[in-house]
């Protein structure tokens, strides 16, 4: 792997202080953190590290009620989620939310359409849009789903939903692909094809995901951060975070680390 | 690569459309036929469920397609029937333009209300558009300079459907005139069903927070149907004219709007021709078997019989008798449970 | 038909000119129908509701058509009848579908009935067209002339209150408040009562009032606009269950008693008298019939209608008696060529109706020219009073 | 003031009958709806059953009302207890199903009803010691109206206090805003459902009983009262009874002082007034709390 930052080192996303309060309790408390463009960027910590809210903080389904986020040195604090999604944010949900009643490919062709254009779509059929069905197509077979284009969403396995998703969420052309667990649920089978899938992804997409899954983590990602308790508790290379004590103590110390 | 991951997303059906069309083609030619082998009567009321199954097709719009119930399209069948009628008793007996003047006039009263329905969902949706179906239906009755109030409008010209044609005055003939209208609307219907527009509307249906979060502006889709639907209805409406000759505020009333919600569900949103024949059903049901001696004005048990019938033996609707699998990308998806 | 088309617009366009090219070449239902009817047993259309809020007035139609026939031995002109029944229904969409079953299937001789002013003239250009006669014994907007095919055995529907004008502006000691149901019936019936009423001297209390028709059922409102407006009578038109509505409120809400109340007939006509119980004592209203009249056809009609049916004839049960009668001697007048068109040639010429209203003729618009009757109201029946005027000439 | 209030008294004391006549029909339709997501369009015909035994059983007699009130809460609960039994294998078919299934079984009753009882309206007279009218201040108003006032009013602070007050009707609350929570904590939640459908159909039934002198049965009627409930429901919001009852008021209120203000605009009036409610407030005056 090419250091990333030799080649760009750049922030894709900057958070600084953001903080997320619900009455006293204080979800996420000013945690500032720094995503470079193209790293595969992980954040774990214990149940109730606060990781879910920050992911909502970015992606703008919750307002923060402190702090500010920028997306390439612009501040996108208080954009609506659409918004942010034109801006090349792309999540996948930790609760799959999926079009049940349409296939995958029309899961796929509804994201690849609307980024493709800003109209209604009344004019041409699908059928003759070639270069979204190609697209379309090409993302699910890339999400290793070669078989099951036309299968509805309702009766995809688990593993194919959660590889569905993040299909969907590609097709929107993210440069930030937020994945919100997306290992919970699924078999050691399915997560080993999904972790594939993601580590596959292009350079140009950064990830960013939460995951309890420690194997998927270390296999995927080349930085991680820790919160505990709502606070950033340390950032660094894989190696780094296994051996700080810090991070030993607060959560590591209590959990096995196979590797 | 996938199996049928080709560039058009029919290669898979296509294989199979040849005899996917076997049953259209019977239909059609039936269709075709029927005024050289029906007598008046059954073709005046073949007329006049092509007509009610255009309205039906107009709520499936709504209702199957964009998940709104709705019991108000009857108000836009009304608007374009009373916009045609007086289009044909002041300026012209051409078809065509009344066609156009009632799916405009429609258009625009359905995007002007829709404006208030779209903003609910549910059941609120629901009774926003019975409001404004009683709304139309008062204004029907009570502006009596425009529409002659409860007498209706009768003295309506014969059609012309295009300029240079000689007057319909024959059952037969005024058939063939809905017919190719019916065909040219269901067309559109069926162009419309396959573009992203219409997945999007489907989106909307199955889950509309989540077509928010890919960007959609889901109410102004919403609007755009429902201003949509609103033509087709109007032009129904025109045709309505052309086949009854008479225009009442009844055309614009609630038993009208619901028995073709009605249609429209027992039809089944999975297919366009499933609207088409559930007002099939509903109508004859009413009209014919309604007034065989036997039944004797009990029309309305045999309906109700149907439509409980119905919802018992046919989850699906008439289109989930035989679910064709494969090519579900374009037509729309028969209904199903989402678990 | 499917779904889903390959080249929908090219194949469509297809079929449709095809369509529109064989279109001209004739057939099943692309000729005029001739409408010749052979021997055998001629077929009456009956359209009256047998379903929904007219139900009742379709049954005492239906009743006192087939009366007529029944005592007649199942025959009308000497031909033995087939009397085929069809649901008006309550729109007049269901109506015409009614109708065009009637005169297209069954190719009925002649068709009688209807209830509702709607449908007939929904219907109207049908008749016309087909050159089918329609006897109706019940609607008759007062918009309907100038027609060959339609006749009616009832009235016009401003009759019941031209027949009522002259008498309540002399009986009145005031202004009249009038109110109606707001459809085109309602209307009729009270312009009909201010063209006699006004010319001799009637004063209204304040502006006629339109009640929204049929989902008024709370009279209240409109009851406390009469009271407040000083009227010293009233003047109003329902019939069916607007008027039970109306006349038990009227009563309820101390109107009754204290303002006279004046109306046509079909305010206590039939079973809604029954419902209106001793409320409806003391209402006067106008018609072309009263149960107990005393000439010698109603002596012979209204008991014979008693014992079949349990309950007095009411108007409608009459006309529609009067409209089998018409046809009786309309197809004996049409000899041994019985057509549409034979029969409606004979209608013209049916001359004087011996009915159990008095005697009638047809006038030129085809609709009678009849007695009034005043009638009130006494222990729950009409009882004749006087005869008021006639009309209709 | 004074003057306005004595011309249109009688008016908003009606209003208030016909207000309380509608809830009672509109809370069991808000009920079952918050509750089992059932769209019953047989509601109308439940009213209808209630007045047509109210009309059989009436000869004048207290006793007669009594028998008939008892007859109907009977009936009703039947009727409830057939239609839970009915829509219940649609339950997860999604409305549309549900009001197919149930505007057939309204359309199949209304047949059977009109080919027993016939097709005029059929007023009930009440009790013979109710009849007649009574002075108010200085306005005859019919003694039955008052009466019927008063026990409505005691019933809907019954229903009012039962769902609101009592662990029960917390209970029913709470199943309405999060079926499956009540669930976890090991209530039968079906138990619940049943109660509730049968406990509306009761109350739609027994408004009848006590409505027939008001709005008689006959046909057509059960439309009118649906339609009628429904507005009431969505006005006032789905699946709460203080919604219910605050919509039943207002649109008693508009069906006859608002006719009584404006009657050039009367068939405008009710339709319009829940277009305006509805666009200021999309989910009726006084929804249920929780439902997302």
């Amino acid at each position: 792997m090419i250091d990333p930052d030799l080649l760009e080192p750049l922030d894709l996303l900057e958070l600084r202080g953001v903080s997320r309060d619900f009455g006293s309790f204080k979800a996420v408390d000013a945690v500032s953190l720094a995503v470079r463009a193209g790293t595969r960027h992980a954040v774990i910590g214990p149940n109730g590290a606060g990781k879910s809210t920050l992911f909502s903080l970015i992606s703008g389904t919750l307002p923060a009620t402190a702090g500010s986020l920028l997306l390439d040195g612009r501040d996108v604090t208080r954009l609506p989620v659409n918004r942010r999604v034109g801006l090349g944010i792309a999540t996948t949900f930790q609760h799959s939310s999926l079009f049940m009643r349409e296939t995958a490919l029309e899961n796929v062709l509804l994201a690849v359409v609307r980024r493709a254009g800003s109209g209604l779509g009344i004019g041409r059929p699908l059928r003759s849009r070639r270069t979204a069905l190609a697209r379309a197509h090409a993302l699910l077979d890339q999400v290793g789903l070669p078989s099951r284009h036309d299968t509805p969403a309702a009766e995809l396995s688990h593993g194919e939903r959660r590889q569905l998703e993040v299909a969907v969420a590609l097709a929107t052309e993210p440069r930030l692909l937020l994945l919100d667990e997306p290992a919970a649920g699924m078999s050691p089978v399915e997560t080993a094809r999904l972790t594939e899938v993601v580590a596959a992804l292009p350079g140009e997409v950064t990830v960013l995901l939460i995951e309890h899954d420690l194997d998927m983590v270390f296999e995927l990602a080349n930085v991680v951060t820790v919160m505990h308790l709502g606070r950033h508790l340390t950032t660094g290379s894989p190696a780094e975070v296994r051996a700080s004590p810090e991070v030993q103590a607060a959560y590591l110390g209590t959990m096995e680390v196979t590797r | 690569m996938s199996p049928n991951s080709g560039t058009d997303i029919g290669t898979a059906a296509r294989a199979g459309s040849a005899a996917r069309r076997v049953p259209a083609v019977m239909v059609l030619a039936g269709l075709a036929l029927a005024p050289f082998v029906l007598g008046s009567y059954a073709v005046g009321t073949l007329s006049r469920i092509l007509v009610l199954a255009l309205l039906a097709m107009s709520v499936n719009l709504l209702t199957g397609l964009t998940g709104l119930a709705t019991l108000g399209q009857s108000a836009y069948f009304g608007v374009g029937a009373y916009t045609a009628a007086i289009v044909a008793r002041k300026l012209t007996d051409v078809g065509v333009v009344q066609l156009l003047a009632a799916a405009a006039v429609s258009a625009l009263v359905a995007t002007a209300t829709g404006w208030l329905a779209v903003r609910a969902r549910g059941v609120v949706f629901l009774m926003l558009t019975l409001a404004i179906g009683e709304i139309v239906y008062s204004a029907a009755v009570n502006w009596k300079s425009l529409t002659n109030g409860t007498d209706g409008m009768s003295g309506i010209p014969p059609v012309v459907p295009l300029p240079g044609m000689p007057a319909l005055e024959l059952d037969g003939l005024v058939y063939f005139y809905v017919l190719a209208v019916f065909l040219v609307l269901f067309a559109m219907v069926a162009h419309l069903a396959g573009t992203p527009f219409a997945l999007a509307l489907r989106g909307i249906r199955d889950n509309e927070d989540r077509m928010r979060a890919i960007g959609y502006p889901t109410r102004r889709y919403a609007l755009t149907v429902y201003g949509g639907a609103g033509a087709l209805a109007g032009a129904a409406g025109a045709l309505w004219v052309s086949v009854q000759r008479f225009v009442s505020p009844g055309d614009a009333g609630f038993e009208i709007a619901a028995l073709a919600l009605l249609a429209a569900v027992i039809g089944g949103s999975g297919r366009i021709w499933g609207a088409c024949a559930g007002a099939a059903l509903v109508w004859l049901t009413r009209d014919y078997l309604g007034n065989l001696e036997v039944v004797d004005g009990h029309g309305k048990l045999l309906l109700g019989a149907l439509f409980v019938t119905a919802v018992y033996t046919l989850p699906r609707g008439l289109t989930g008798i035989r679910v064709p699998r494969g090519l579900r990308s374009v037509a729309w998806p028969s209904r199903k449970r989402t678990a | 038909m499917a779904g889903r088309f390959r080249r929908p617009v090219g194949l469509i366009a297809l079929t449709t000119g095809l369509l529109l090219a064989t279109a001209a070449c004739g057939g099943g239902s692309l000729k005029a129908d001739g409408g010749d009817t052979g021997e055998g047993p001629v077929k009456i259309g009956l359209l009256v509701p047998r379903s929904g809020i007219y139900k009742a007035l379709g049954d005492d139609m239906k009743n006192g058509f087939e009366l007529y026939a029944k005592q007649h031995g199942g025959r009308l002109g000497g031909r033995e009848v087939k009397i085929v029944v069809a649901d008006e229904g309550e729109s007049a969409e269901s109506g015409k579908a009614a109708a065009l079953k009637l005169v297209k299937q069954d190719r009925v001789l002649v068709v009688s009935g209807v209830v509702s002013s709607a449908t007939i003239n929904g219907v109207k250009d049908l008749f016309e067209s087909s050159k089918v006669p329609l006897v109706g014994s019940n609607a008759s907007p007062t918009t309907l002339t100038g027609t060959h095919y339609i006749w009616r055995t009832s009235y016009v529907n401003d009759e019941p209150g031209k027949a009522l004008g002259k008498y309540v502006a002399a009986k009145a000691q005031g202004p009249v408040f009038l109110i109606g149901a707001g459809y085109q019936a309602g209307k009729d019936e009270i312009e009909g009562f201010k063209s006699t009423f006004l010319p001799a001297g009637g004063k209204t209390a304040a502006a006629e009032v339109y009640t929204p028709f049929p989902q008024t059922k709370n009279f209240q409102p409109y009851l406390a606009q009469i009271e407040k407006s000083g009227a010293k009578a009233v003047f109003c038109f329902y019939a069916g269950g607007a008027a039970v509505d109306f006349v038990k409120q009227y009563r309820d809400f101390g109107l009754a008693g204290k303002i006279p109340l004046y109306a046509p007939g079909f305010l206590t006509e039939g079973g809604v008298l029954k419902g209106q119980g001793d409320a409806a004592d003391g209402i006067r209203t106008s018609m072309n019939y009263s149960a107990d009249l005393g000439n010698a056809a109603n002596k012979a009609f209204a008991p014979a209608y008693r014992s079949a049916y349990g309950a007095a004839p009411t108007t409608y049960a009459m006309a529609s008696y009067d409209a089998a009668q018409v046809l009786d001697k309309a197809i004996a007048a049409a000899g041994s060529k019985v057509t549409p068109q034979s029969v409606n040639d004979a209608l013209a010429k049916v001359g004087d109706i011996d009915s159990p209203r008095g005697t009638w003729h047809f006038n030129s618009d085809g609709t009678p020219v009849q007695p009034w009757y005043l009638r009130e109201v006494k222990q729950g029946a009409n009882s004749l009073t006087s005869e008021l005027v006639r009309l209709g000439g | 003031m004074g003057g306005w209030l004595d011309s249109h008294l009688v008016s908003v004391v009606d209003g208030v009958a016909f207000g309380l006549l509608l809830f009672t029909l509109a809370v069991g339709l808000s009920l079952v709806f918050g509750l089992m997501d059932v769209l019953n369009l047989a509601h109308g015909t439940l009213y209808l059953a209630g007045a047509y035994v109210a009309y059989a059983l009436s000869d004048g007699s207290l006793w007669a009302l009594l028998l008939a009130l008892v007859a109907g809460v009977a009936a009703g609960t039947l009727g409830g207890a057939a239609l839970t039994l009915l829509t219940q294998p649609l339950a997860r078919r999604g409305h549309l199903d549900q009001a197919v299934l149930t505007l057939g079984i309204t359309f199949i009753a209304a047949d059977l009803l009109a080919a027993s009882f016939g097709g005029e309206v059929l007023p009930t007279d009440p009790p013979t010691a109710l009849r007649g009218s009574a002075d108010l201040l200085g306005h005859t108003y019919p003694i039955y109206r008052l009466v019927f006032i008063g026990v409505a009013l005691a019933a809907a602070a019954l229903v009012y206090l039962v769902f609101e007050r009592s662990s029960l009707g917390a209970l029913v609350r709470a199943a309405v805003a999060d079926r499956d929570m009540v669930r976890a904590l090991g209530v039968d939640t079906r138990k619940v459902l049943y109660g509730v459908f049968a406990f509306g159909a009761a109350l739609a039934a027994l408004g009848g009983v006590l409505g027939a002198p008001i709005l008689g049965p006959g046909p057509g009627v059960d439309e009118t009262v649906l339609v009628l409930s429904l507005v009431v429901v969505v006005v006032g919001g789905l699946g709460s009874v203080r919604g219910a009852l605050v919509g039943a008021l207002l649109i008693g209120q508009v069906q006859t002082l608002g006719v009584a203000l404006l009657p050039e605009y009367a068939p405008f009036l009710l339709f319009g007034t829940m277009l305006a409610v509805l666009v200021v407030r999309p989910r009726g005056l006084l929804p249920s709390a929780v439902r997302t």
